[in-house]
């Protein structure tokens, strides 16, 4: 065994603890670097700037725990954007292990904003069925939320008055982790009802949602942490996602050294092993 | 009884199959209405699958504490969780003065089901899928290899995407930005469409083939 | 009774002008040319100033739509101008009431995006669509008095009163082109799977399936086991079923060769399935005796309780090659790179696409999406599943010359300035 | 600090790093937490279901507003229940086919009109366009419709979707479309990758502020104490497994 050779094959606990140390050591001592907006994320941004007040915005928090890191605090700035913006908002969730961190941000960012329950916003909890939830919510939507997630009958809210179905409804956003998400309120939704659909996502699943961008199928697409980052830099209100972008980009030369690494050495044992033969 | 048993689930499958692509090109008030009640009475269908999901999950691990076997252990503990969850879930809440029932938060008061919601399957669940990053960059280290010319293409592409994707990679070399941009926009976008496209037509036939008793797959096993 | 015979009449109008409007124009020149000449010499009489009314005005019932709705067209002027101004009124008498204003210089029929086949009116022409709401309700089965007026600054001119019923319609037009493909579509996948049931229907080789064959003979040079995963699925999954076919194949291999095979499963349903299938294979390999009950083994339906078990195998065990075929999630790189550690041949067929990338990286080979599918109905020769990859596969021909034809006809018309490739491509857009 | 904020901390931390220990090796910690995990999100979609289901979507509007009719969904989901009655397993079909067929027929138009039609209305694009009255080419990368970007995006679907071609042989003019749309695929694949490593060092990161943020004194430095007793146990346990003997299997 060469070096090369030993090298690719060292303890891989050596390099889990130097990505521990790369992502720690930045979210102890952050830099600041400079976040360069992109017009997927301005897309999003600039349509609800657009709106007039008292404009109906859904927000669809599509996710679960695992995805809590990248999707909460996008949840985050666009509840805080609207209710800046005094828009009436509406929120739910797809999913049903996220309705526990949905409740947590609507109540939040509410508090923070001085807005009230059933006056200000709305949140409507879980309900199973996705794209037929979605189709129900278009046809008529007291009949798929008789009540919100807080039991209160939704007819009487006055945040829902002149809402009759999704077709009253200005800007959807999907947050989503994956399918029963974006896709699906576009497929179910957007297609019939005809209100604007914008989409925020978790990284893995942001290449797949380009071609739906690309043919205007949704307005703008926050993805990931980084998309996070740049909607909290546009409304000028920076929170845990620029925080971590430190790390990130540490994380990230992490990852790309390693890889020239491997490829280092497999090019080594490679062409060694060639001379080997030759001989 | 044949008929009821094996025709009359196909007949069903058939008839609401082709009454709700129909129902797409009809914008009669009728049609609609259907379509609404339909969808709503869908939803609650949906929970009981879910009802289903979770049985098999139960069953096995009933099983392996029956007989003991390896693990069994934890096997306790998992149905510890479960009814220790659905006990607080139901239990009642003094702070708020009300039943939890499934609530995490009542008037702005967290109840015990939020409590062991935030302060265990967030974290359990969240650290589960933190574990991966862990993964991934040994992975970078040992076996993200450039066996062909294919794999060098991913992996360029991949090493320009993470620089332009983060700050440091912009302010080292700004034009990472930019092309990561166009691999998105472009070329990702135009694989992705056609992927989209056969995954579409995919889908089509699979539903089309459901319609017309073609694919039963989805009838599940069982004795006739 | 008069008023909707009327609006029968120019509803049958508006059909004729719908189906035959962009590809023989000269056909309806004269009548428009006829009813134009009627309509302005009634304008001009009606009107006293140098402003003349609207023209042509026609109101009918919105086409495909739930009703509650009504559209209002009218010929443009030569006054469209962003300073003058078109009022809608409905009403008669002293109950009229002007429901909406707009600049004149917009609301043409060509903004609404109608496609070829449904379009109400010419494109030039002006559009206004009148629905209920804000304080205008408009009730199917009941008769509404339209007029238009147009106003430049002290100057107006009103159109004569036209009536018409909104009603609720049975078809939405606009779509009868996503119709037309899912019947097209429809009867090509039923097509094929027919044929294939008659007759042999030729697949391409998959390369996939040479690179299984040599892993399996190089463990048996090595004399190491086989490891070979089914995926995170059940049984009704296209990705799992196709693994299961996959695994007959390697099953066969295995038994000739007489190598050990592992297969630790996820799912026991779909453990016993694969037994069956692994029996079958040995059986088929005149091997019998050489088949081990315990070869297919559950190990548990946790994610990563079972990821960590399997990397426990391909530590002890070192397979010489490892397959993973079937649906993935997040533990893909967990095990891929475990076993890339052991330095085993691995092979990889997935339809989860998140995981493709690390799958390509991972292993020496990879079945991306639908080759997948394609391995498996070319091993198991099963006519639906042939037929279906037959009637896929012709869809997507189809596709690719809509693409390409598309392609070049929207530049024609670009390059030309002309309007006649619409009568295609409006067949491939999803306007409603 | 409240009492059961404090407690929250400390249960989050330990089984954060419980998590964690199966970086060193697979072991009882990891083991014991992962279980805990499956059981509380079994239990809490338990819960979850039963509140919305039964008591928001079927128990409110049938008894509180009269709805009758959802004794149609109820008693269609009853059925799929009969599957785990072995004599009336069929039963469950009727339920089956009902869901399936509905689910087909609003999946198939919809389908066509969302991913098919958008799809290839925005794929085919004049590959000229107007600039003061003259056909002009447009060659901006950095812009996503200019015309050689359509050129692109027009040759990356076709080619891969030629790639996904079982019916013909690939060879000739088909092998050089495939192998074009094997190099697209790769690329995309590279994009996607350089993503998901941007998603997961996210998720890290996530959970490692929210380690941080308990290590301060006022959540009694959580994540030290637990740290330092995570790894004792962890060592404990290694002693203890080298004296017996190792197990097999």
């Amino acid at each position: 065994m060469n070096f090369a050779e030993r090298m690719l094959h060292i303890d891989r606990r050596i390099i889990f603890l130097v990505i521990g140390v790369c992502t720690l050591l930045p979210l102890l001592y952050p830099v600041g670097l400079a976040i360069k907006v992109s017009s997927e994320v301005r897309g999003v941004h600039d349509y609800i700037e657009s709106l007039p007040e008292g404009s109906v915005f859904l927000l669809s928090m599509d996710y679960d725990p695992a995805s809590k890191p990248e999707l909460y605090p996008q949840a985050v700035a666009l509840l805080r954007h609207a209710f800046r913006k005094n828009l009436r908002v509406i929120g739910m969730t797809l999913w049903l292990p996220g309705t526990g961190l949905a409740d947590q941000v609507m109540t939040q960012v509410a508090r923070e904003m001085g807005k009230v329950s059933g006056k200000d916003y709305v949140f409507l909890g879980w309900s199973p069925g996705s794209g037929s939830l979605i189709i129900n919510m278009g046809q008529d939507l007291y009949k798929a939320f008789p009540t919100d997630y807080y039991n209160q009958p939704t007819r009487e809210l006055a945040v829902l008055k002149g809402i009759q179905t999704l077709r009253d409804v200005n800007y959807v956003v999907s947050l989503a982790a994956g399918t029963s998400g974006i896709e699906t309120w576009y497929v179910y939704g957007k297609d019939k009802y005809k209100f604007e659909l914008g989409g925020g996502c978790t990284g893995v699943i942001a290449p797949g949602l380009y071609p739906l961008l690309r043919s205007g199928q949704i307005n703008g697409l926050i993805g990931g942490l980084r998309g996070a980052a740049e909607y909290e830099v546009l409304i000028g209100q920076k929170g845990r996602a620029v925080a971590g972008m430190d790390a990130q980009s540490a994380t990230h030369f992490a990852i790309i050294v390693l890889v020239i690494l491997c490829n280092v050495f497999y090019l080594l044992v490679k062409t060694s092993r060639k001379q080997g033969e030759a001989r | 009884m044949i008929f009821l048993r094996r025709q009359l689930p196909l007949v069903i499958t058939f008839v609401t199959g082709v009454l709700f692509t129909a129902q797409y090109y009809v914008p009669h008030p009728r049609s609609e209405l259907m379509l609404t009640e339909v969808t709503k009475w869908l939803q609650i269908i949906g929970g009981f699958a879910l009802v289903l999901g979770v049985t098999s999950l139960f069953h096995i691990h009933a099983v392996k504490i029956r007989r003991k076997e390896p693990g069994w252990g934890y096997s306790l503990v998992l149905y510890a969780g479960i009814f220790g969850t659905i006990a607080v879930g139901f239990s009642y809440s003094f702070a708020a003065g009300q039943w939890v029932n499934g609530k995490e938060t009542i008037n702005g008061i967290m109840t015990a089901f939020g409590w062991i919601y935030l302060n265990m399957m967030v974290p359990l669940q969240g650290s589960m899928f933190a574990l991966l990053a862990f993964f991934i960059a040994s992975a970078a280290y040992r076996s993200f290899r450039a066996r062909s010319r294919e794999a060098a293409l991913l992996l360029i592409a991949a090493v320009i995407v993470m620089m332009g994707r983060v700050p440091l990679g912009e302010l080292l070399l700004p034009v990472s930005g930019d092309i990561t941009q166009w691999i998105l926009n472009v070329l990702n976008a135009s694989v992705r469409r056609a992927i989209l496209i056969g995954i579409s037509l995919g889908a089509i036939a699979l539903s089309l083939k459901i319609i017309f008793g073609i694919e039963r797959a989805y009838l599940g096993g069982g004795k006739e | 009774m008069n008023a909707e015979w009327g609006m029968m009449s120019a509803w049958r109008e508006a059909r004729g002008e719908r189906l035959w409007g962009r590809i023989r124009p000269l056909a309806l020149t004269l009548p428009l040319v006829c009813l134009s000449a009627l309509a302005s010499t009634d304008g001009a009489a009606m009107a006293q100033h140098a402003l003349v009314s609207p023209q042509n005005l026609r109101v009918i019932d919105t086409p495909s739509e739930a009703g509650g709705g009504l559209t209002v067209l009218w010929s443009k002027a030569d006054y469209d101008a962003p300073d003058v101004r078109y009022q809608i009124l409905i009403g008669e008498g002293a109950e009229k009431k002007v429901v909406a204003e707009f600049a004149a210089d917009s609301h043409y029929v060509r903004d609404l995006k109608w496609p070829w086949w449904s379009r109400p009116d010419r494109p030039e022409a002006h559009q206004f669509n009148l629905r209920s709401g804000r304080g205008l309700e408009l009730k199917n089965g009941t008769s509404y008095t339209v007029a238009v007026a147009v106003v430049k600054g002290t100057e107006r001119a009103e159109t004569p009163p036209v009536q018409a019923i909104p009603e609720p319609n049975w078809v939405n037009w606009n779509q009868m082109n996503n119709l037309l493909l899912v019947l097209l579509f429809g009867a090509v996948v039923l097509g094929s799977i027919r044929t294939a049931k008659q007759r042999d229907i030729f697949l391409r080789r998959i390369p996939g399936l040479d690179a299984v064959d040599e892993a399996i003979g190089r463990a048996t040079e090595l004399g190491k086991p086989i490891l070979y995963l089914t995926g995170a699925g059940d049984m009704s999954e296209p990705s799992t079923i196709a693994a299961a076919v996959i695994l007959g194949r390697v099953a066969k291999r295995v038994a000739a060769y007489e190598t050990d095979l592992l297969v630790p499963h996820r799912d026991p349903i779909v453990m016993a399935v694969c037994q069956e299938i692994t029996k079958q294979s040995y059986l088929e390999a005149g091997k019998p005796d050489a088949f081990k009950e315990d070869s297919n083994f559950f190990i548990t339906t946790d994610q990563f309780s079972y990821t960590a078990a399997v990397d426990g195998i391909m530590l002890r065990r070192k397979p010489a090659a490892n397959f993973f075929m079937g649906s993935y999630f997040a533990e893909a790189l967990l095990l891929t790179e475990t076993g890339a550690s052991t330095g085993a041949i691995q092979i990889a067929g997935t339809d989860s696409d998140h995981q493709l990338p690390f799958f390509v990286t991972t292993c020496d080979y990879t079945l991306i999406g639908e080759e997948l599918y394609a391995a498996s109905a070319y091993l198991s020769r099963e006519p639906i599943q042939v037929g279906t990859l037959r009637g896929q596969d012709l869809g997507k021909g189809f596709i690719l010359v809509v693409l390409v034809l598309g392609t070049i006809l929207a530049t024609v018309g670009v390059l030309f300035s002309t309007d006649w490739p619409r009568i295609v491509l409006d067949l491939f857009k999803d306007l409603k | 600090m409240a009492f059961e904020l404090l407690l929250g901390a400390w249960v989050a931390t330990g089984l954060t790093l419980f998590i964690f220990t199966f970086l060193y090796q697979d072991n009882p910690l990891f083991k014991l937490a992962e279980h805990l995990y499956v059981g509380v999100s079994v239990g809490y979609t338990i819960v979850k279901t039963y509140d919305t289901v039964l008591i928001r979507l079927i128990y409110e509007p049938m008894v509180k507003q009269g709805d009758w009719s959802l004794l149609i969904p109820l008693g269609i989901g009853t059925l799929m229940l009969a599957r785990y009655l072995p004599n009336a397993t069929w039963l469950s079909r009727i339920a089956f086919g009902f869901i399936v067929g509905v689910g087909s027929g609003l999946a198939i138009p919809r389908i066509i009109s969302s991913f098919i039609l958008k799809q290839v209305e925005d794929t085919v694009r004049p590959l000229i366009s107007i600039a003061q009255g003259a056909p002009t080419f447009t060659y901006n990368l950095s812009d996503p419709s200019s015309n050689l970007n359509t050129i692109v995006l027009l040759i990356g679907v076709v080619s891969v979707l030629f790639y996904f071609f079982f019916s013909i042989e690939h060879t000739g003019p088909v092998r050089v479309a495939a192998r074009t749309g094997i190099l697209f695929l790769m690329v995309a694949f590279g994009a996607a990758f350089g993503y998901t490593v941007m998603a997961r060092m996210s998720l890290l990161i996530g959970r490692l502020s929210d380690l941080i943020e308990y290590a301060d004194p006022q959540y009694g430095r959580a994540s030290l104490w637990l740290g330092v007793a995570t790894v004792a146990i962890l060592l404990l346990w290694r002693v203890q497994r080298r004296e017996q003997p190792p197990d097999t299997g």
